[in-house]
């Protein structure tokens, strides 16, 4: 089946992604900016075409654990919220981590603390990638920087998700859940009707019944859990770290950054190299796992590493773990709603070549 | 007899137009204008001053709070 | 080529659509398109405005500060957005409840009647279309042909027979639409 | 009979009706016609007229009246969504005599704030709860509530709302009436004269009954959202009479004892 | 008479009862007496005599009744604190032919989890809500619930439960049977054999009204905690039916009209 | 008056010294193994003594909402949990930071994710230090590693708090939690009358009426208050950040180590050191603000530096952060309820020695 | 007549010793043992074996299932 | 000089009470002590344990894995604690309840037939001072007036009067433990 070419918000785009890659469920509370997702879905009302369940739940904190339950069954489920309501669901969150449940959680930032701005951010980083819940764990992080990467990171989370069982996050921003573009989409795909060993299905005479649980009263075997859980981040960081590179080849300089600022400062690069400073980009598209490895190499060979969020500076702090004090790390950011701008962006790298 | 007179004065620039004190009017004296505020809005104005009772019902029930009402005696 | 538009007015002049046309209408010429709208609480008190990028490039953001055409239909949104003409860049705008009009120097601005245009001609829900027909004839960017496409793509297959009077409705626009300065 | 003007009348001596005080002159962001200016407006008379201002502490949802701290002249926090009965809790506890409300959308009260409503009122926390039932979320743009009428069109309901999935319209009103903390629970509505000067009345006993410690106050005001429900004001008031009355009907429906 | 031998009469045929296929044979970490025990047996028994075990999905709470999977041999959920009802609702919605129900206790439903509850059960999500009511939280230590009765000593409320400060018993069954949601609301007990053998009927009713997806069943059990009431079991149950039965009366509440 | 000398565990200590310090309220919810704070207050009853309102809210959402009210009272208000409950405060948390309301909040961890175990660990190190709610905010997170450190740091986290309008946390874990130590109690303060000029107590006709919020629709304006908020957390790290060092001043290599932890790592030392093994101890106080500069100046002449945790390794990245390179840093962990011995943790130091 | 007659087994190993069982026989047949099985409870025992009349009552109400109930009836 | 205790038992023995009065002696001859629970859902079925220590020097952890001394009063902590008596080490059991006495070569084990009695004595409630008499006869760490402070320090004041019937406890204690191996 051909491709279909459209043009999308980036929320409707996860929205019909996740019915074309044939996803069980939805559950979702509005917010902006991302009410569109459950919205579509509402009008799509795919229980009737795929079979996909989509419900609006009373809260997040229900949606998250009805995403724990949907997930326990070995269903493709899903939800979605931007920075309030995924700061509910952090207890959620680290239950399904805790019970190793694949699952989609899809945040669109907007600008924090609190009840903040609605405006695009990036400041949910360190949330995201070192864990808003308690305990060890992590989430698979994707950065989307397109609406079309909206769609395909739908497939490519489920699907590391169900790999690995754990829990993936799209961590996007207001700006590409808002803004429309060109997205492929792919064709619709059969829900699947197998589901993994493991899921809570009704207990057949011919297994064991399965149990799925975060709990371990037992420190000994908790601890045994929770070095099951370290070697699988580990496989995840040797197999699955994904980024793109732009012009990093000569690079002096090399911004590091994702989402829409990767997005920015790929113009960044484009104006820099018109006035000679020879700059690349490095845009992690998986955020956990980082690419910490490569970030290393670069590091060998160019002079500064400026990270630029829409933040404080969250993602910085993993570029300077990468790189070990090799090369200086520098961090640029706009914040509360702000999106820097290319121009922005090259005059700061130029202060800081000054400065060096 | 007494006969009670009203009159009431409308913040045109900050009503919205939304029409609820020209229907609560008992006494139809509002009415939304042609002609458009700065914000665009058709605001509401006294179309029949002399109807007015002052009972302050369109005030009361003006979300925007943009209307002051008089009431006089007069002979 | 990169041309950064803000569309702006009252939420039912049909703002949002009209840049959804116009996002079509560039992905129909194979551009690289953007279209954001302004969202959120915002629009309580009926204001809407959408930012629309057709380019050769990859489009780096969608939301920016700095325009090289503002489409303007009404005063709240001249007072917001006549600034943020980068200078050299056009504005163009529907005089119809504009009370204080455009006074930059440093742009090229043009005004077109659409409102009243539209009633004169029964039309009132093409409107945004002979806005749309000024900025094409005031920026060739857009061939009608692509429009046209743009169009059957972003309205629901229903209202297709409806596009004969959309293009007519674009065609007046480019006739209508003057230089002011 | 003289000819008639207005300006004879128009004197300081003849004022019956202006603006509370206690309303700041900020334009309100409320959509035209919109419930939510007219129930501030009325809990701003109150507290005038009451001579609260000095000791009220008011908390906003979040939902489209967000921003009520900017039209109220009163000390205000702005809540989390859905939790503004605990910060009231907390606010009533630790400063008793102060006059303590929460204003709060159906969303924020009935969705996501189900438990502290419920559990507030339980523990009859000596606080006045302002329910605006507009049976929409209106700040997010139009989803449905809880409070949401069968067979209603919202952006989440969009072929109406079904019992069978979605289930049937939350009677918040009639759940806390249950609750041996309420003392007073009733149901009033601000689209008429009529209506506004009940609730204001309702307010004073909410007063009250407050600073005579009685327990939960809830009055919930029926209200309309024109913008979501895409109707005229006009039309949507009358909608609201014709739609929204029936499953929320107005008036007390609980009074404390020997009143 | 011959002389009475029990071996006589202790052979397969003459088998009345025996514990339920359904239950492992692992040791519960109960304490002496604790009805949750006998509440798991019960709804073992149900699952066997019904032929459920292969399309049951469980749902287990945060409270003492946690390790409930090791228990009963059917796939069971463990949710966070107070949640139960939202996995259940996507579990069923999910996989509609398989019988879900959740297991609650008090802390868990009616504190927590009360915005979960009430929700759940306005949806009217076709599964059966077991809600364990022994009026206090047991897992962590007795500490008070929303259940607690007045007057009562808990951990938490030393000198008993004291209304104006506490609030009083909240009374999950009545509350949820206000909701057009749920089809069936019951309050039984597990103290004696006549109590299990009603909760039992109980039990089998829900089953078939989920079945049939007819809505929401919500049964309570009145149960005890010896430990932290600080009595021995058996005069546990006896202070349960001279104060608990009185606040929460045995009974159905709500029955599916035509029932 | 004297100070008190008292057999208590450190939860019990928490609760008397909060009574003692003149807390105005606690609200909070029950948790092993932290349910003593509340069972201690209630006993206690200081609402007939000092005034102090306590109450068992019901959920933890519900209490941190509570204390987010009391606070912007300007009241010196708190509450307490352990990981799963913490995690469920994550908005409330980030609303306090955005609303920059002083308030004290205890975590007395235990083993995660998900329900976990009830054991003590340290697994919520990035949760509280880096942000488990969503934007760019810091709390000011005190650990104690002593019962009297759990005493002493309620007074000192809510001075801190009002100094900086900012929301303290002491990051404690199961261990000191439940333990009884000797501890010295201070004696019973006034509860203080006056409240702060920001706090809404009912608007006067002698000042504008003062406002709560973490709201800010404009980006403009949100990104002024950010950029505020980072300002305040410069001052902070400035001015704040405390730590103890143990014979640090000969030493080859550095524990690094806090709460527990430190404890353990302060028997290794001795026990290294009597094996002729110079290894120091420093133990930040403040997890933010963390002892950077210092763990910077003592990696200029120390080989190693040794994170040791009760987690998969969260702290020792901002020790590596912290050095940059300079030095080695390694961790040694235990989870899920773990403790690691002294004699485990200097037989690690020996294979790491044995290794460079 | 034909007369009923009841046997338990209980298992006294995972028997708690809660007593349920003992009131709620209505033949008075269960009783408390003096000593204490292997977790230090004071376990359930048919001390009047005769009386049973196979009701199951005691099995029902035991919350840790471990009575096994039998009857016959006897001429 | 570091001594490691673990004491356990059922819940009604006095477990939890015998430890906190054996921490607030050490704390009257001005050790460093510690004193720790076994806390959580493990309490449900009735056992308890403590772990005390008392130490010249800070106390690193609190949960510890091996002792100096166990001090075991049921089955059930005899099958979970027996191996953990550091070789060398001393364990003190009360026989009563116990089914499998302790069997180990490499510790001194001692027995005090403390439950029998205080059943003889008539003084159940000062069970667990009796078996606190023979840790204290074994292991010569805690001073007899320094219990007595302690004492007076943990017991709320209304007790008071009890305090010499606890200190004949002891006292009995320290006569009747016996060693066995
Ligand atoms: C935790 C969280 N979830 C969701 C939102 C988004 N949100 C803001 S207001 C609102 C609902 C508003 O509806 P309602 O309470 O009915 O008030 P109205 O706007 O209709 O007055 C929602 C879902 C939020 N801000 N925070
Ligand atoms: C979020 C969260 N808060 C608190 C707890 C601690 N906790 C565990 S069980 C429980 C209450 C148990 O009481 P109840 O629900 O009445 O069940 P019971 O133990 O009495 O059967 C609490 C508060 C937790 N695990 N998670
Ligand atoms: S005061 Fe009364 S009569 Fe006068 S305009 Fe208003 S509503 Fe009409
Ligand atoms: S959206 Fe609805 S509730 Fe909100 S201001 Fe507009 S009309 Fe009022
Ligand atoms: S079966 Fe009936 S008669 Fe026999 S012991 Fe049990 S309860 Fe008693
Ligand atoms: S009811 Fe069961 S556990 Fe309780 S005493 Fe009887 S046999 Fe033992």
């Amino acid at each position: 089946m051909e491709k279909e070419l459209k043009l999308m918000k980036g929320n409707e785009a996860i929205a019909e992604a996740a019915i074309r890659y044939g996803a069980d469920g939805y559950f979702g509370y509005p917010i902006t900016p991302q009410s569109e997702i459950l919205e579509y879905l509402m009008e799509a009302d795919p229980e009737k075409s795929t079979g996909m369940v989509v419900l609006q739940a009373e809260s997040e904190v229900a949606a998250i654990n009805m995403v724990y339950g949907g997930a326990a069954c070995g269903k493709k489920v899903m939800t979605s919220s931007s920075s309030p309501g995924i700061s509910l669901k952090q207890e959620g969150i680290t239950y399904i981590a805790g019970a190793e449940l694949p699952c989609l959680i899809v945040n669109v930032v907007r600008g924090g603390p609190g009840l903040g701005t609605i405006q695009p951010a990036q400041s949910d980083y360190f949330q995201a990638v070192k864990g808003g819940g308690h305990g060890d764990y992590h989430l698979i992080v994707l950065a989307p920087a397109s609406v079309q990467e909206m769609a395909d990171f739908v497939g490519l989370g489920f699907d590391l998700a169900f790999k690995y069982r754990n829990p993936a996050m799209i961590l996007s921003d207001g700006a590409i859940g808002q803004m429309m573009e060109k997205v492929e989409l792919m064709p619709y795909q059969k829900r699947s009707e197998d589901l993994p060993s493991w899921a809570t299905t009704g207990k057949p005479e011919t297994r064991e019944r399965n149990i799925i649980t975060s709990l371990d009263l037992d420190p000994n075997a908790q601890e045994k859990f929770n070095q099951k859980l370290i070697q699988k981040y580990r496989e995840i960081e040797e197999k699955e770290t994904r980024y793109e590179e732009f012009q990093t080849e000569d690079a002096d300089f090399i911004f590091v950054a994702y989402g829409t600022s990767a997005r920015i400062c790929q113009k960044a690069v484009q104006l820099a190299r018109e006035e000679g400073i020879k700059v690349g980009l490095l845009r992690p598209v998986t955020l956990f796992p980082f690419p910490k490895r490569r970030l290393n190499q670069l590091a060998d060979k160019v002079k500064v590493m400026m990270a630029v969020e829409m933040s404080a500076g969250q993602m910085v702090e993993d570029v300077m773990l990468s790189v070990n004090g090799k090369t200086k790390v520098c961090h640029y950011g706009r914040m509360g709603g702000m999106i820097p701008t290319p121009d922005e962006v090259v005059e700061n790298l130029k202060q800081i070549i000054k400065g060096e | 007899m007494a006969k009670v007179k009203g009159a009431v004065v409308i913040d045109t620039e900050k009503c919205k137009g939304c029409e609820v004190c020209v229907v609560t009017c008992p006494t139809q004296t509002l009415a939304l204008s042609h002609e458009v505020n700065g914000k665009g809005y058709n605001y509401s104005y006294s179309a029949n001053p002399e109807a007015c009772i002052g009972c302050a019902n369109c005030a009361v029930v003006c979300p925007d709070g943009v209307i002051t009402v008089y009431k006089m005696k007069v002979e | 080529m990169t041309e950064e538009i803000i569309i702006a007015g009252f939420g039912g002049q049909g703002v949002l659509s009209m840049g959804k046309i116009m996002a079509y209408s560039g992905v129909m010429q194979d551009m690289e398109v953007s279209w954001m709208p302004s969202y959120g609480p915002e629009m309580r008190g009926g204001t809407a405005n959408v930012i629309v990028i057709l380019s050769d490039e990859r489009i780096s953001s969608p939301i920016i500060r700095k325009f090289d055409t503002a489409i303007i239909l009404n005063q709240q949104s001249m007072d917001k957005f006549e600034d943020t003409v980068k200078p050299g860049g056009i504005l163009i705008y529907d005089s119809n409840g504009i009370t204080r009009h455009p006074e930059r120097g440093d742009i090229a601005i043009y005004r077109i009647d659409a409102a009243e245009e539209a009633s004169k001609m029964k039309m009132q829900k093409v409107f945004n279309m002979i806005v749309l027909g000024g900025f094409m004839k005031v920026k060739s960017i857009l061939k009608m042909d692509n429009v046209v496409k743009g169009l059957k793509k972003s309205l629901p297959e229903r209202y297709h027979n409806l596009i004969p009077m959309n293009e007519e409705a674009i065609k007046r626009g480019m006739e209508i639409v003057m230089k002011v300065n | 009979m003289a000819e008639f003007n207005p300006k004879d009348i128009i004197k300081p001596e003849n004022l019956v009706y202006r603006k509370s005080k206690v309303l700041t002159d900020n334009v309100m962001h409320y959509c035209p016609g919109c419930g939510h200016g007219t129930a501030h407006r009325t809990l701003a008379e109150v507290i005038e007229e009451e001579e609260l201002q000095s000791r009220t502490i008011g908390i906003t949802p979040v939902g489209c009246s967000v921003l009520m701290y900017n039209y109220l002249d009163i000390d205000m926090q702005e809540a989390a969504h859905g939790r503004a009965p605990a910060l009231a809790t907390a606010v009533k506890r630790l400063m008793p005599d102060r006059f303590v409300f929460t204003y709060q959308g159906d969303g924020d009260l009935a969705a996501i704030g189900t438990a502290e409503t419920i559990h507030t009122c339980n523990r009859g926390e000596n606080i006045l709860i302002l329910f605006v039932n507009n049976g929409i979320y209106g700040m997010t743009g139009g989803q449905m509530a809880p409070t949401t009428l069968l067979g209603m069109k919202s952006s989440t309901s969009p072929y109406g709302r079904d019992a069978a999935t979605m289930g049937s319209p939350v009677k918040m009103a009639d759940l806390v009436a249950l609750l041996p903390g309420t003392c007073y629970v009733t149901r009033q509505s601000v689209h008429t004269a009529a209506g506004v000067r009940k609730l204001k009345k309702a307010l004073k006993k909410a007063v009250e009954y407050q600073n005579k410690n009685m327990g939960t106050c809830f009055i919930e005001v029926v209200s309309n959202c024109p913008s979501n429900w895409k109707m005229t004001p006009v039309a949507a008031n009358k909608w609201m009479e014709e739609n929204m009355f029936p499953a929320y009907p107005l008036g007390d429906i609980k009074v404390p004892a020997g009143e």
